[in-house]
């Protein structure tokens, strides 16, 4: 793993800390899916979590994040309290949506966490008007797209990128290019495959950056977050990522070989960053169990909170299909 | 501004200018709001309504937007998420199909499925109907079944005085809104009452009282439910046309409570007829105004054919005066 | 290969199975029959209908599309119009949203507006409903809000049978067909009659006979509808359930022999209640069998709202067995 | 105007023909607009001739046509007799949609010719569909999409341009630039406005020509055809031209000045081929004379022919909408 210069030791045991995260919460939805606790949908992040975690690092409290439904780690990695999200998924009241998204659609309007878009390409318009509202009513603030390579095909794509450069709007557009759309391999889907050029075709700034290494994603999504806040318009990243598990929870795999998975696993930044921070020194062994012994703490408590959550009443099935007031 | 909006309401005007008018209004008395869509700034709106608005508000208020429907409409959704007031136009609504995901699956579910951390206070305009020779592609009349919709507020400006004000009460809904202007009646004209400075948008509306046949219409079928109204009355049947205004949410309350009353309607209606609105209404009466009924429902709406260019084809598959007429007289004098 | 087709019928199999050997059979007779769609191929479909078929025909008959609702639905409406039988697949029906200006746009119109130059038989298939907790996004049931579109036919088949030769019929009829197979029924089991080697596209069917009240239906609604009528029966009220099968055209004809002989009905419809099938149904029974109706018409449709994810949410949301079962039980005997 | 080595007297001769029929015909169009026998959106052509009609010199009769509402140009340089046009737009069944169609919609089976579309980038998918068919049934066979660069925003166009490079379609799209969607500039609707280099995104190869010259369009078009022909994929011309009425019949123009106006009309096709082909003694003014009669002639006829035809019978309003048999 590429060293960073001025990667100190507090940023190096986030990185990795954040990650772990993602992972184990999302190793304990997969068992808790087995266990039909978690029902409809799961789609798993397991092996971009370098993307979500080294992107959030480059933003602040003021700007926005529009996520996909593979929206685990954007909403971890953005500060949504582990315990909302899987009482989320539990579909309790308490989730971070009352129980009405589930897992594609973790909301949190108070971390500004514009939803998981359960629409392939649905999220990137609303990032468009987001980027409008801020442009205005707060300056300085980025909203940061995310969004898989295959959503690069439809047209919401393109009618976007053009918005956003026409209109000089702060938006981070941040491609999770995981070589697959469900099963549909990158190379059948498009005609031009290296994502990043695209951007090109919108005159807007891009960058292609090792998806599998939260450093490198940093400081890319640090370097187009400064270019945005300074008034430059959009900013393209192609993070080159992988997803070692199954699209969703069903799903044969027919696409893709065993070997291929192997080999993008060798890349698993988690042990390459654990092993790296262990030989800098930045972290000791002892660390590292301590840092996981947290996250099974934290994920131990989210499920009791999930556990211990409410349903909805059935009377109040209807509340929000039409809303009483704009909240604030 | 409520004694500039009395004075301009003082005035004769056409609907479009009463649109205009209430665009105008709008931008002036809310920094958050803004208008965006096609042609709306230097072409001064494919109907003429937005016109002289860009140069009066400048291109970060009157936006003029590239085509690309679904887009900018998402984009209406996300700033209305995020603290702006966006009205956008949808130039007409046989495009606003483009637009159709992000109606339904972003504008109309979004509050729900936050739990009602997010409001969607977003108010979509277009234009709609048949009735110039504009063919199959240009001619739909989308509106009611658009109120298929749940989490959308739906509504039908059939006079001017609602071309003037419902957009006003639209903003200030906190949901998203659609508003459907019908094309033939931008050149409608006819006088506000100056004392008239607001219109809700939760009723349907009265717009000639009568005991022996309830007409429920809306829009541009407005006028022709009130013309035959005269016809019928010259024949001593005396027609209660109710403007629905609203289509979603419908008011069963005045609808009801007309029916009740004279226990016969129609329903006129420029959509399609399988599935249209007026097939809603038909059946909630049947639900729940069953015995109070004397004669079946009858509905008028367009034939279900692509609309045609040639105007006798055009004219044949619309609602016309006549039939509306032949309608109410067969129920209250059955042969 | 009729043999064929009666030997793989005389199988017990499942809904799902009855999808891909309809589509297995329509690429095996018809070169010029294609399967379009995302994931069709590599992926084996996402709800596993087309397993294997890519294997068996190649990528030009069993074509991997990009994410591209609107162009590939296009490109199947070109492709018809030029002499292809094409089978486009979207993959839900909640995507179909992106489609929709060319379904409507294009593929509806165009025969008309051609003046009949040019066909569009194309088939779209897309999986529909709710009931597996997909949230607001993926759970919409559009079908009775596509059967709305003149020039379009829609299917929704709620039976093995129906999953297993509808399509047969569909690829022979010469205008756009849309059918709905519903997520929940792909893993239904049923035998399939040796003898049955087609079905028609035109007719509603009685799928239990019954004297007291017509339960009208389509789709996963079908099953509850039929365990509602047993539940019923229990109790001494005979009602006879009418799968609808086809929403456009809909079959007038035996839904009024129907509910003409029971006086009473009931409609149940997973679409949301206002502006769905269920409306059009009674509207038309309140126009045209007004006095052969004994009690007002009940409809038991999903609460108007975008269907939530927690389970108990869901269940509410949806039409349920014993809301069937009381509202026919309330037409019989009233309280 | 630049001369082209093999132009011969035949060709020039047609092209010029052509133009002015399109151009004569459109102008009779708008009187009998004013007269009211032409009702509806009429969108006029004029200006833009040389494109539609250099571009259909390089097709042949098994090619395909994908036209907008802009159409009247296309269809009459594709063959469609003139009759039928104005009929059609009288609104009379002897028009070539039977009267349901109007201007925007012109259709001929016959002459593949799949139609006016009156929807922005709406043509483009069905354009990919024609090829995929042809690729199968007619090989060889190329299908020519027209639309403006105003449908270059619309999501319809990223996805179609990448289809047809993506499965190696035989389209030829012509982009007619006039720089205008209605009174939308070029420069305000894009954030890359040289349209020929956005099909660089998808790997087709792409040229910008003189729309206003028939010749270079017709070279380029050949050329493009030819690649296409040889099977090479999609082809993508941008023709750049200009609208020289306002976009419909209801349009205050606004939006560009007359100045601007009056450059363009100093590269009007038709006075400068006349010019051109009278100096290099291609023809002469008394055949100028001729060609002229006899498209008056022609369009008289067409006139005629519109006038004396017949409406729809009304009880035929409901027949096509749904269709009895597949026309061969
Ligand atoms: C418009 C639309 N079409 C199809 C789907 C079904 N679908 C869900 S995820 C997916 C693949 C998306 O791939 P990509 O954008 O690369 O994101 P990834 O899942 O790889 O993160 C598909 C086809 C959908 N949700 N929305
Ligand atoms: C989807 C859609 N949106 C809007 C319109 C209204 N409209 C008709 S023509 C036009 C401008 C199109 O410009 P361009 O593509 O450049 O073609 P041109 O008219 O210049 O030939 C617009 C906005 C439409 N017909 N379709
Ligand atoms: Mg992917
Ligand atoms: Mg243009």
């Amino acid at each position: 793993m590429s060293q960073k210069p001025h990667l100190d030791r507090e940023s190096g045991r986030h990185l990795f800390k954040q990650m772990m995260r993602i992972r184990r919460f999302e190793a304990k939805c997969a068992e808790l899916y087995q266990a039909q606790k978690i029902r409809g949908f799961l789609h798993l992040y397991d092996g971009e979590e370098a993307v979500a975690v080294g992107v959030m690092q480059a933003l602040d409290d003021r700007d926005a994040v529009v996520a996909t439904y593979r929206d685990h780690g954007h909403a971890l990695a953005r500060g949504l309290p582990m315990g909302t999200l899987m009482a989320e998924m539990y579909g309790k009241v308490e989730g971070c949506s009352r129980g009405r998204g589930g897992s594609m659609h973790f909301f949190d309007r108070a971390r500004r966490f514009y939803g998981g878009n359960a629409i392939v390409g649905g999220g990137l318009p609303l990032a468009i008007g987001i980027a409008m509202a801020d442009k205005q009513l707060s300056p300085g603030a980025v909203t940061a797209c995310f969004f898989g390579e295959g959503a690069a095909s439809e047209g919401a794509f393109h009618e976007s990128m053009n918005l956003a450069k026409l209109w000089n709007l702060p938006v981070l557009f941040v491609c999770e290019n995981n070589l697959y759309a469900m099963g549909m391999p990158l190379e059948l889907a498009e005609a031009e495959t290296d994502i990043s050029r695209k951007a090109a075709a919108y005159r807007t700034p891009s960058e292609a950056v090792d998806g599998m290494n939260p450093i490198a994603v940093e400081a890319a999504a640090t370097r187009a977050v400064a270019s945005i806040r300074s008034g430059n318009g959009p900013y393209f990243l192609e993070c080159r990522t992988y997803r070692f598990r199954a699209h969703s929870m069903f799903d044969t795999q027919l696409y893709r070989t065993r070997e291929e998975i192997g080999l993008w696993r060798e890349r698993d930044p988690l042990p390459r960053m654990q092993k790296w921070l262990e030989e800098t020194h930045m972290l000791s062994p002892q660390e590292v169990r301590d840092i996981e012994a947290d996250v099974e703490a934290e994920i131990g408590e989210a499920v009791a909170f999930a556990e211990r959550g409410q349903w909805e009443k059935i009377e109040n099935l209807e509340r929000f299909v039409l809303m009483d007031e704009v909240p604030e | 501004m409520n004694e500039q909006a009395a004075k301009a309401g003082a005035n004769r005007m056409t609907y479009r200018e009463a649109c205009r008018q209430a665009i105008r209004e709008a931008l002036t008395n809310d920094p958050r709001t803004f208008l965006m869509g096609e042609d709306v700034g230097l072409y001064g709106g494919c109907y003429a309504v937005s016109k002289g608005l860009l140069d009066e508000f400048g291109p970060q208020r009157v936006r003029d937007t590239p085509l690309a429907e679904a887009t900018f409409v998402g984009a209406g959704i996300g700033a209305a998420m995020a603290g702006l007031r966006p009205i956008v136009e949808i130039m007409t609504c046989n495009f606003s199909l483009l637009a159709l995901d992000q109606i339904m699956n972003n504008a109309a579910t979004i509050p729900h499925m936050s739990g009602g951390q997010f409001a969607v206070p977003l108010v979509i305009r277009m234009a709609t109907g048949a009735g110039r020779q504009l063919a199959a592609q240009h001619s739909h009349s989308l509106e009611g079944w658009f109120a298929h919709i749940p989490g959308l507020k739906v509504l039908a400006p059939g006079t001017i005085e609602d071309a003037r004000f419902m957009l006003k009460a639209a903003l200030t809904d906190p949901n998203p809104v659609m508003i459907f202007e019908h094309i033939v009646l931008y050149n409608a004209e006819g006088e506000l009452d100056p004392d008239v400075i607001h219109v809700d948008i939760a009723n349907a509306r009265i717009r000639r009282s009568g005991r022996d046949v309830s007409i429920l219409t809306y829009g541009n079928s407005l006028p022709k439910c009130l013309a035959a109204a005269e016809t019928l009355a010259a024949d001593g049947i005396e027609a209660e046309v109710v403007d629905l205004r609203v289509l979603r949410p419908l008011d069963n309350a005045t609808i009801f409570e007309s029916v009740a009353r004279t226990r016969r309607c129609v329903i006129v209606d420029e959509g399609w007829k399988s599935g249209s609105i007026s097939a809603e209404i038909a059946a909630r009466l049947s639900e729940d105004l069953f015995f109070e009924l004397d004669a079946p429902i009858r509905r008028i709406c367009s034939r279900e054919v692509p609309i045609p260019y040639a105007a006798h084809m055009e004219e044949a598959a619309l609602p016309q005066t006549r039939q509306i007429v032949d309608a109410a007289r067969s129920l209250v004098k059955p042969q």
